[in-house]
């Protein structure tokens, strides 16, 4: 299974490119205080250079800071925002959809009811308004993107759960004696993984995408040198600095195109129906 | 502006952000006064160098002891309505209106022991003791001239007619399209003969900034104020030839801005750490770099455009060097990763440029090894944090009132500690000298005496920073250069326009 | 229908009572005091200034009062006062809303007309090189930020070549009517709906072809096919019609991006909308207004899921019964 | 162009409707064979029914898309040979030439009757789309004929059902409309692809009557694809068998039927269930081991607080025993309740009332945990060996997961499931394998393992076999009467196929409605039923005539 998953996946061109694409952005975030010893917000050439003077490649910024440093260094929090997010809407969504999807009755319903109230209310203006009153800075952003992302993937997961259930290997298992949580751990999640991981790496694109929307409004951590607060910052002097918004943006628009080519390789790496299909 | 004025003409201006009502007593926010300006008159105006200059108020007079003032108003006056203006409207404003609507004007009026008018065209203010600053207190921002037939009497926040604004400047209300534009007309009854110039005033409103610039370049309004145009937009408008930027017209507020430092948080309570911020500061870049341009460095605690100012303090130029000697002095040792000593910054949430400043002083700080900390809030809670002393660095920037008592000893006055309250001495500075200097400066009716104080003052002020003062701010005034004679005096744009024209094109 | 109506209702007020209990949690949980705000606006704060605010504003009530209060002025439509523009919130959103609507729902249908025929070009053509452009724009599209989209249009189509206006809903002044004013509006309208509605144009297309692969396999086309019907029949006869249903299913959910989306949209281009008035409610931290742009916005969305369930009503008649 | 071809016809013989000659369709290049079918021909003439068969994948439905040239394009193509309609080759036709073809000349329906109407338009508008495009009548005459033709295939009240939409249609009504729908032109050939496989016994009949008598009326010529022999027996005058993309054997139903020449035939023959009652009769005497007394079990569905709700009832006052060793078996048509028994008797579902008595335990009133020392005894297999096994653990893990459950030693309890392996027949190696890595057969072996890994005394099987191929479901029938023989298990067997019932149960349940309408030794109640109701499902099983006449040994080929 795994290796015709391997394979399935090597295939895909699009799903290798995504993921070289992502392992060059970890890359750069790991080696982030290598390529640029610098603090990012070190005001090191003049201001308003265009790319490829005084040794910046990217230019600089309207304060002189290397725009290639922030870059690197962005990767950072795009990364971390995106992931730790990720995990956590899991984490709700994975706990939700289970509970909901195997006991199903009146607290499955309640539980649904509440997601799909989560699912209505519009999320950017919600995470807009959670990180605006509890104060910009990492744990509200994450929290703020996680508390809206749930809501998708408990659905995804009590779907998957609720037709698990009734499934006659999970039968069989409740013929057998298991304990119910045994049964949730060990006989249905580990057939929902599938599509967890699907939904989870296309929610860390958009987590990376919130993000970088909410640094863009100005409610980002203000001690984060990110992508979007690079492009927000930029946006008055559009006019005379051009490259101040380009580049990061490109960062972004890469970093959430791999992530979204690598989700769509394991969706279909995944789909033993489409797997036979893409080969064809 | 030699030419001879031409009656006539429409003025256009940008008004942003929309003001919430017109009714100057009930509401002094910028864009209020600017509006309102034209429509209500106080009893006097300020020149340039913050002299009075006559408005309602035809002449006055100072007793030589500093405690009786006595103000002639003009003549032939009239409301808006037709209704005279007299004495008893001057009254009516100083003693019942503005002291139940307006914290200003409450705190300069308890200074009177009485106020009455012997006559219709007269009005006598007896103070308590002497305060020669009281003669900066008429500005319409501080004590406009409510019509008394109107209001007396009434509950005001909620008198019907608070929709249209009754006053006896140069224009009257005519109509304001919520969202759109304030269409003022000529006052044809004005007392001033022949004035005003213009025939009518539009305000718009213009919510964005780049539209506002563009609205300016196209020619579609004349005017602009405060910061109307960001920053770095203003260099590039200055160079249009249809344009002009003039920066005077705010030397009655004389907006000071500077870093507040808690003084009871270590080590920010020592004077050598906070003489060492200011040297760590480079504050021509801010001013280049971040305002681009607009402003001067502040010397100390007076603008240098207010009265009593004295350059001959101390001085804090860009020097790191000079920081990490007074640092070390301090015993700030930096640690592994060149860390003396961490402190948390709480910018202003009033937008982008406020932001950068506070990363230019994450940055500049950082270098002489103090580690910054941004932290993030929003106006509601920046007050709340600020008033109750629960910051570490913040920024913040004042009006000084054309007078050190009014707009500068608030913040250095020991006496003036008082938790919860915004803009008072929230740093928690105590120095008795300071304290001595500023109660003896107040009272002097001599005018050299006072200059002595003050200078005393400040050299002393400057010595212990209590503030890390940044700039002294100046907003532009843009205006299109067939506009003349508008920013005539140091309220600049509040001003009447009386005396504003437009040549034809 | 009526039926189906009625518990759609239902659960708007459901939802909008949650949005409400939200608020009023947010405003308390908040650091800061509105009073204190206020007072410092007006260039001086005494105690009794602020207080006198607090009374004003019912601050000094205990919290379930407050929220008692709160609720009932929701519900006559008072969403509150700002204290930073000095204006009830509702006339300030009010005075934004047709802006909005304009924007977001010209997006909608752009994306969903464009999503749709170019899904649908692109599952017709399979594993051509139509197919492959449709599918590298689509994921281009969706995985670039709005925000930035919306600079990178400016840049070219405003600032470099000149063509549209760069900012705003109309040209300021100029006096035009008529067909001209409309024609100036559009003009302001094309950058601000197109760079809303590529995203959301590339979700649905990318939808929209699988939805259509999927249709395309199924038995009923064979069947179709059978009976001898064109091609191009099949696909407007049968496969869209079909294929469009979970599109539907997702645009209502949607809905509520959509609309956030054109809070970074209009803050671009200054489109005078609710997503600007939030855009200067984040910077001044206008809570207030910010709640009240929530409020509206998912009684918006509640809109636009009642419009594509109808929608979905008109083209499915299997919904009666489920629901 | 299409291209005429005249080919040498002997004398006197009416030339065939359609020739399918040397047809291979290659497969992708990654399949498990090179091509789909290959070399295959046969002839359809007029006026006859000539059936396909064969094993899943053998080719049957390839060949049938092609004749209508609705192979799926990429996929699939024609690598060569040619079909000829009255002496033309479909194949080399222009598409609009094709499509001509289709609809008019040569009509086909399909299997799933459920999925092969467009959920979205009313099916008067699905069978007027035909007569729109083949013919240039007017509206009112369209009309006419979509309600002529809905009478003709019986259904009720033709011109209300007209405007219906195919959801509110049962799986037979819908089956009937693809009918009319293939008619409504009257053409030359009818392809008729598993019409029935997803319909029960009964329906099945009246569909296999249907399209004979219209066959018979239109004398039309009909290919019919299938994999049931009864089916075939019913209605086929000739028959080809496919297997593996060929075809084995073709000739007269008669002659395939009773003396198959292929090696291939005779084997598909022999592994169908004999539907023999068994000869050994086990004394009903003595104290039950299982007793259903008044079972009830209604599901309320639609039950919002505003909206009716409906009830349906599937249990309804349910009485049933099973003895030590005996094998009672439970049959009746798809619904009519015989899993929801099944499940309530293992504890998967609380009945809404009546008691069921283990050793005189009512399991009913328990609890979870007071319910826990009986699942031992009681175990279930169920209807799909794949479904039943989770795929993401080791088949010995699967084994051993309820003995561990009951605190058997990890270790102690993965040596036993090995050796349950070789039990059923497995290598004990097997163990170590994923579920996926092996065959239905040895799947469903798998899960009779886990069952009995618990050493229960009552074994519940619920349509253990009918997911499997003919052959397989001859080798796990013999391995659970193996079994039942060697621990002298009582067993509860499910299932709908009346044949497999004979052949194995004891005692046969009939269930209609959620209730048992007749009851008794499997002698007594296929040999002389009393309820009409299982009088007209023995009517319904396919081909009768023929294994009364030509018993298939009922063993899989060794
Ligand atoms: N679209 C396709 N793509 C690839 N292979 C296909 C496709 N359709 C059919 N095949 C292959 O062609 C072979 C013959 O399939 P076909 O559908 O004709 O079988 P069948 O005899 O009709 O079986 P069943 O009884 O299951 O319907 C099988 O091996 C199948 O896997
Ligand atoms: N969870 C459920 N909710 C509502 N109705 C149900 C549920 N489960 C089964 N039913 C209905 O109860 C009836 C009996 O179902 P059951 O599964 O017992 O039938 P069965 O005889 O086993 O049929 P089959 O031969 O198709 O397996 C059916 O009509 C079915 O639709
Ligand atoms: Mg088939
Ligand atoms: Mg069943």
């Amino acid at each position: 299974m795994t290796r015709d998953f391997l394979l399935a996946f090597a295939r895909n061109k699009g799903a290798v490119i995504g993921l070289a694409i992502v392992a060059v952005i970890i890359l750069m975030a790991v080696f982030a205080d290598v390529l640029y010893p610098q603090d990012p917000w070190d005001m090191v050439g003049l201001p308003f250079a265009p790319p490829m003077t005084d040794g910046m490649l990217m230019g600089s910024d309207m304060l002189g800071r290397d725009i290639a440093a922030g870059i690197v260094h962005g990767a950072r929090v795009s990364l971390l925002i995106g992931l730790t997010s990720t995990l956590a809407a899991v984490f709700i969504g994975v706990l939700i959809g289970a509970i909901a999807g195997y006991y199903g009755g009146w607290l499955g319903d309640l539980l649904m009811r509440f997601t799909e109230l989560f699912q209505t209310i519009p999320n950017f203006v919600l995470v807009v308004v959670i990180v605006a009153i509890f104060t910009p800075s990492l744990t509200s952003i994450v929290t703020a993107i996680a508390l809206v992302s749930w809501a998708p993937l408990a659905r995804l997961v009590r779907g998957e759960v609720l037709s698990l259930r009734s499934r006659e290997f999970v039968q069989a298992a409740v013929t057998c004696g298991q304990s119910n949580g045994t049964i949730i751990v060990k006989q249905i999640l580990p057939n929902c993984l599938s599509p967890i991981i699907v939904s989870a790496s296309l929610m860390v694109a958009t987590a990376i995408l919130l993000e970088s929307s909410l640094s863009f409004l100005g409610l980002g951590d203000p001690n984060a040198m990110s992508w979007g607060f690079m492009v927000g910052s930029a946006r008055t002097v559009l006019r005379q600095a051009w490259w101040m918004s380009f580049f990061p943006g490109v960062a972004i628009l890469v970093t959430v195109l791999g992530l979204n080519l690598i989700g769509e390789g394991l969706n279909d790496a995944f789909n033993p129906r489409l797997r036979r299909k893409r080969t064809a | 502006a030699e030419e001879t004025p031409v009656h006539g003409g429409t003025l256009t201006a940008i008004i942003q952000p929309e003001p919430p009502m017109l009714i100057l007593g009930l509401n002094q926010q910028a864009p209020t006064q600017t509006v309102a300006g034209k429509i209500y008159e106080s009893l006097l105006t300020y020149n340039f160098d913050l002299s009075p200059r006559p408005s309602l108020a035809k002449s006055w007079e100072v007793s030589d002891d500093g405690l009786t003032y006595t103000f002639h108003l003009q003549e032939g006056v009239t409301w808006h309505d037709g209704e005279p203006f007299t004495s008893k409207d001057v009254l009516f404003s100083f003693t019942k209106f503005l002291p139940d609507t307006h914290p200003r004007a409450r705190a300069l009026m308890s200074r009177a022991e009485s106020i009455t008018a012997p006559d219709d065209r007269t009005v006598v203010i007896t103070l308590k003791e002497p305060f020669p600053a009281f003669l900066q207190g008429f500005e319409m921002s501080t004590t406009p001239i409510m019509p008394a037939h109107i209001y007396e009497g009434t509950d005001y926040q909620n008198n019907p007619n608070n929709n249209t604004p009754i006053g006896t400047g140069p224009f009257m209300f005519d109509e304001w399209v919520k969202g759109s534009y304030i269409h003022l007309v000529k006052n044809p009854n004005y007392w001033q003969e022949g004035k005003p110039y213009l025939d009518d005033i539009y305000f718009k409103v213009i919510p964005d900034a780049a539209s506002r610039a563009l609205a300016l370049e196209n020619g579609e309004v004349m005017q602009s104020q405060y910061n109307d145009i960001e920053p770095f937009d203003v260099q590039r408008l200055a160079a249009l030839p249809h344009l002009q930027v003039i920066r005077k017209g705010y030397e009655f507020v004389a907006p000071l801005m500077w870093l507040e430092i808690n003084h009871r948080v270590e080590p920010l309570g020592d004077k050598r750490f906070r003489q060492a911020i200011l040297y760590a500061l480079d504050r021509e870049f801010i001013r280049d770099r971040i305002w681009f341009g607009l402003g001067r460095v502040a010397t100390g605690p007076i603008n240098s455009v207010t009265k009593y100012y004295d350059p001959n303090v101390p001085r804090y130029d860009y020097d790191p060097d000079k920081a990490i000697a007074l640092l070390d002095e301090m015993g700030l040792e930096p640690d592994g990763d060149g860390v003396r000593a961490t402190v948390k910054f709480l910018p202003l949430a009033y937008g982008e440029t406020w932001q950068r400043l506070a990363e230019y002083v994450k940055q500049a700080l950082g270098k002489v090894g103090v580690k910054v900390v941004l932290e993030s809030t929003d106006a509601a809670g920046w007050g709340k944090r600020v008033a109750n002393w629960d910051y570490e660095i913040t920024t913040d920037f004042l009006y000084q009132y054309a007078d050190p008592s009014i707009g500068v000893s608030r913040t250095y006055l020991s006496s003036n500690i008082r938790q919860g309250v915004l803009f008072t001495n929230t740093m928690g500075y105590k120095n008795p000298e300071v304290d001595r200097l500023f109660e003896e400066a107040a009272k002097e009716v001599d005018p050299e005496k006072r200059q002595d104080d003050y200078s005393q003052l400040q050299r002393l002020i400057v010595e212990d920073v209590p503030v890390a003062w940044l700039l002294e701010m100046e907003f532009p005034n843009i205006l299109n250069t067939r506009v003349h004679d508008a920013i005539t005096t140091a309220i600049g744009v509040n001003e009447t326009y009386a005396d504003t024209w437009i040549s034809p094109e | 229908m009526l039926q189906f109506l009625l518990s759609r209702l239902v659960k708007a007020v459901l939802v909008l009572g949650v949005v409400v209990i939200l608020n009023f949690l947010l405003i308390h949980a908040a650091p800061g005091d509105p009073a204190t705000v206020m007072a410092g606006e007006a260039g001086a704060a005494d105690q009794a200034f602020v207080d006198q605010l607090r009374t004003q504003f019912g601050l000094d009530q205990p919290l379930y009062v407050q929220l008692g209060t709160y609720v009932g002025h929701i519900v006559q439509g008072d969403l509150g006062f700002s204290f930073r523009q000095q204006r009830p919130v509702a006339d300030l959103l009010l005075e934004r809303l047709p802006a909005t609507v304009v924007l977001t729902l010209s997006a909608f249908v752009l994306a969903l007309v464009g999503g749709v025929a170019l899904g649908l070009l692109a599952a017709l053509n399979v594993g051509k090189w139509a197919d492959s452009a449709i599918t590298v724009v689509a994921l281009l599209s969706y995985a670039t930020p709005i925000y930035w989209v919306g600079l990178m249009l400016v840049l070219v189509f405003s600032v470099n070549l000149g063509w549209l206006p760069a900012f705003g809903y109309e040209t300021i002044g100029a006096g035009y009517s008529g067909v001209e004013k409309l024609a100036d509006i559009g003009s302001h309208m094309f950058l601000p709906v197109v760079t809303l509605g590529l995203f959301y144009m590339a979700v649905y297309t990318r939808m929209m072809r699988a939805s259509a692969l999927e249709v395309a396999s199924m038995d009923f086309v064979k069947t179709a096919r059978a009976k001898g019907q064109t091609e191009w029949n099949i696909v407007t006869r049968h496969v869209l019609r079909n294929a469009i249903l979970p599109i539907l299913t997702v645009a209502g959910i949607q809905a509520g991006q959509l609309i956030g989306g054109s809070i970074l949209v209009e803050s671009v281009f200054a489109w005078p909308g609710l997503g600007r008035l939030t855009f200067d409610a984040v910077l001044q931290r206008d809570y207030q207004v910010l709640l009240g742009v929530f409020f509206v916005t998912s009684v918006l969305v509640i809109a636009f899921n009642i419009l594509t369930d109808l929608l979905y009503v008109l083209i499915d008649p299997r919904v009666e019964i489920t629901t | 162009m299409p291209q005429t071809e005249t080919e040498t016809q002997a004398p006197g013989v009416a030339p065939p409707l359609l020739e399918i000659k040397n047809l291979t369709v290659a497969l992708p290049d990654e399949a498990e064979r090179p091509f789909a079918v290959e070399k295959v021909r046969y002839t359809l003439n007029p006026d006859e029914i000539l059936c396909v068969v064969g094993e899943s994948g053998s080719g049957k439905s390839v060949t049938a898309h092609a004749i209508m040239g609705l192979l799926p394009k990429p996929d699939l193509r024609i690598a060569a040979g040619r079909i000829l309609y009255r002496g033309q080759n479909i194949v080399a036709m222009s598409e609009a030439e094709q499509r001509a073809l289709r609809g008019h000349r040569i009509a086909m329906i399909f299997q799933e009757p459920m999925t092969a109407l467009n959920p979205l338009m009313r099916v008067g508008d699905q069978i007027e789309e035909a007569l729109i495009i083949h013919t240039d009548l007017d509206r009112k005459a369209r009309k006419a004929r979509v309600v002529e033709m809905l009478d003709a295939v019986g259904l009720p009240s033709p011109e209300t059902l007209r405007k219906s939409y195919p959801f509110r249609l049962s799986g037979g009504q819908r089956q009937r409309v693809m009918i009319a729908m293939a008619l409504a032109l009257k053409p030359d050939i009818l392809i008729a692809d598993e019409p029935t496989t997803a319909l029960d016994v009964t329906t099945q009949k009246q569909i296999l009557d249907l399209i004979k008598t219209i066959q018979r009326e239109h004398k039309m010529a009909v290919l019919f694809i299938t994999h049931d022999f009864g089916v075939v027996a019913e209605i086929a005058d000739r028959v080809a068998v496919m297997r593996h993309g060929r075809v084995v054997e073709l000739g007269p139903a008669q002659e395939v039927l009773t003396a198959p020449k292929a090696e291939y035939t005779r084997a598909l023959i022999d592994s169908l269930p004999h539907g023999r009652p068994t000869d050994a009769t086990v004394a009903r005497g003595g104290p039950a081991l299982l007793a259903a007394e008044g079972v009830t079990k209604v599901y309320r569905s639609g039950g919002t607080r505003v909206s009716k709700r409906t009830e349906l009832v599937v249990s309804d006052n349910i009485y049933l025993t099973i003895h030590p060793g005996e094998t009672v078996g439970l049959v009746g048509e798809s619904g009519s309740g015989k899993s929801t028994l099944a499940r309530a008797i293992v504890g998967l579902l609380k009945p809404d009332g009546g008691r069921i008595l283990f050793q005189g335990t009512d399991l009913l009133s328990l609890d979870r945990a007071g319910f826990r020392p009986f699942r031992r005894h009681v175990q279930m297999v169920f209807q799909d060996p794949y479904a039943s096994l989770n795929p993401r653990h080791k088949v010995a893990e699967i084994i051993a997961q309820g003995p561990i459950a009951f605190g058997t030693p990890r270790a102690e309890a993965l040596a036993r499931a090995r050796e349950l392996l070789g039990v059923v027949g497995l290598d004990a190696s097997a163990g170590g394998r994923y579920p996926h890595e092996f065959s239905g057969g040895q799947r469903q072996r798998i899960s009779i393992a886990r069952a009995l890994a618990m050493e229960p005394q009552l074994l519940i099987a619920d349509e253990p076999v009918s997911a499997l191929d003919a052959s397989v479901q001859a080798q796990v029938l013999d391995l659970l009467a193996d079994i039942k023989a060697k621990l002298n298990l009582a067993m509860l067997f499910i299932t709908h196929d009346l044949r497999v019932a004979a052949q194995i149960c004891d005692t046969v349940g009939v269930m209609q409605h959620g209730r048992i309408v007749e009851y008794g030794a499997a002698t007594e109640v296929f040999g002389h039923p009393t309820d009409p109701y299982t009088r007209a499902l023995l009517d319904a099983i396919p081909g009768q005539a023929w294994h009364a006449s030509h018993p298939p040994s009922g063993g899989p080929p060794s």
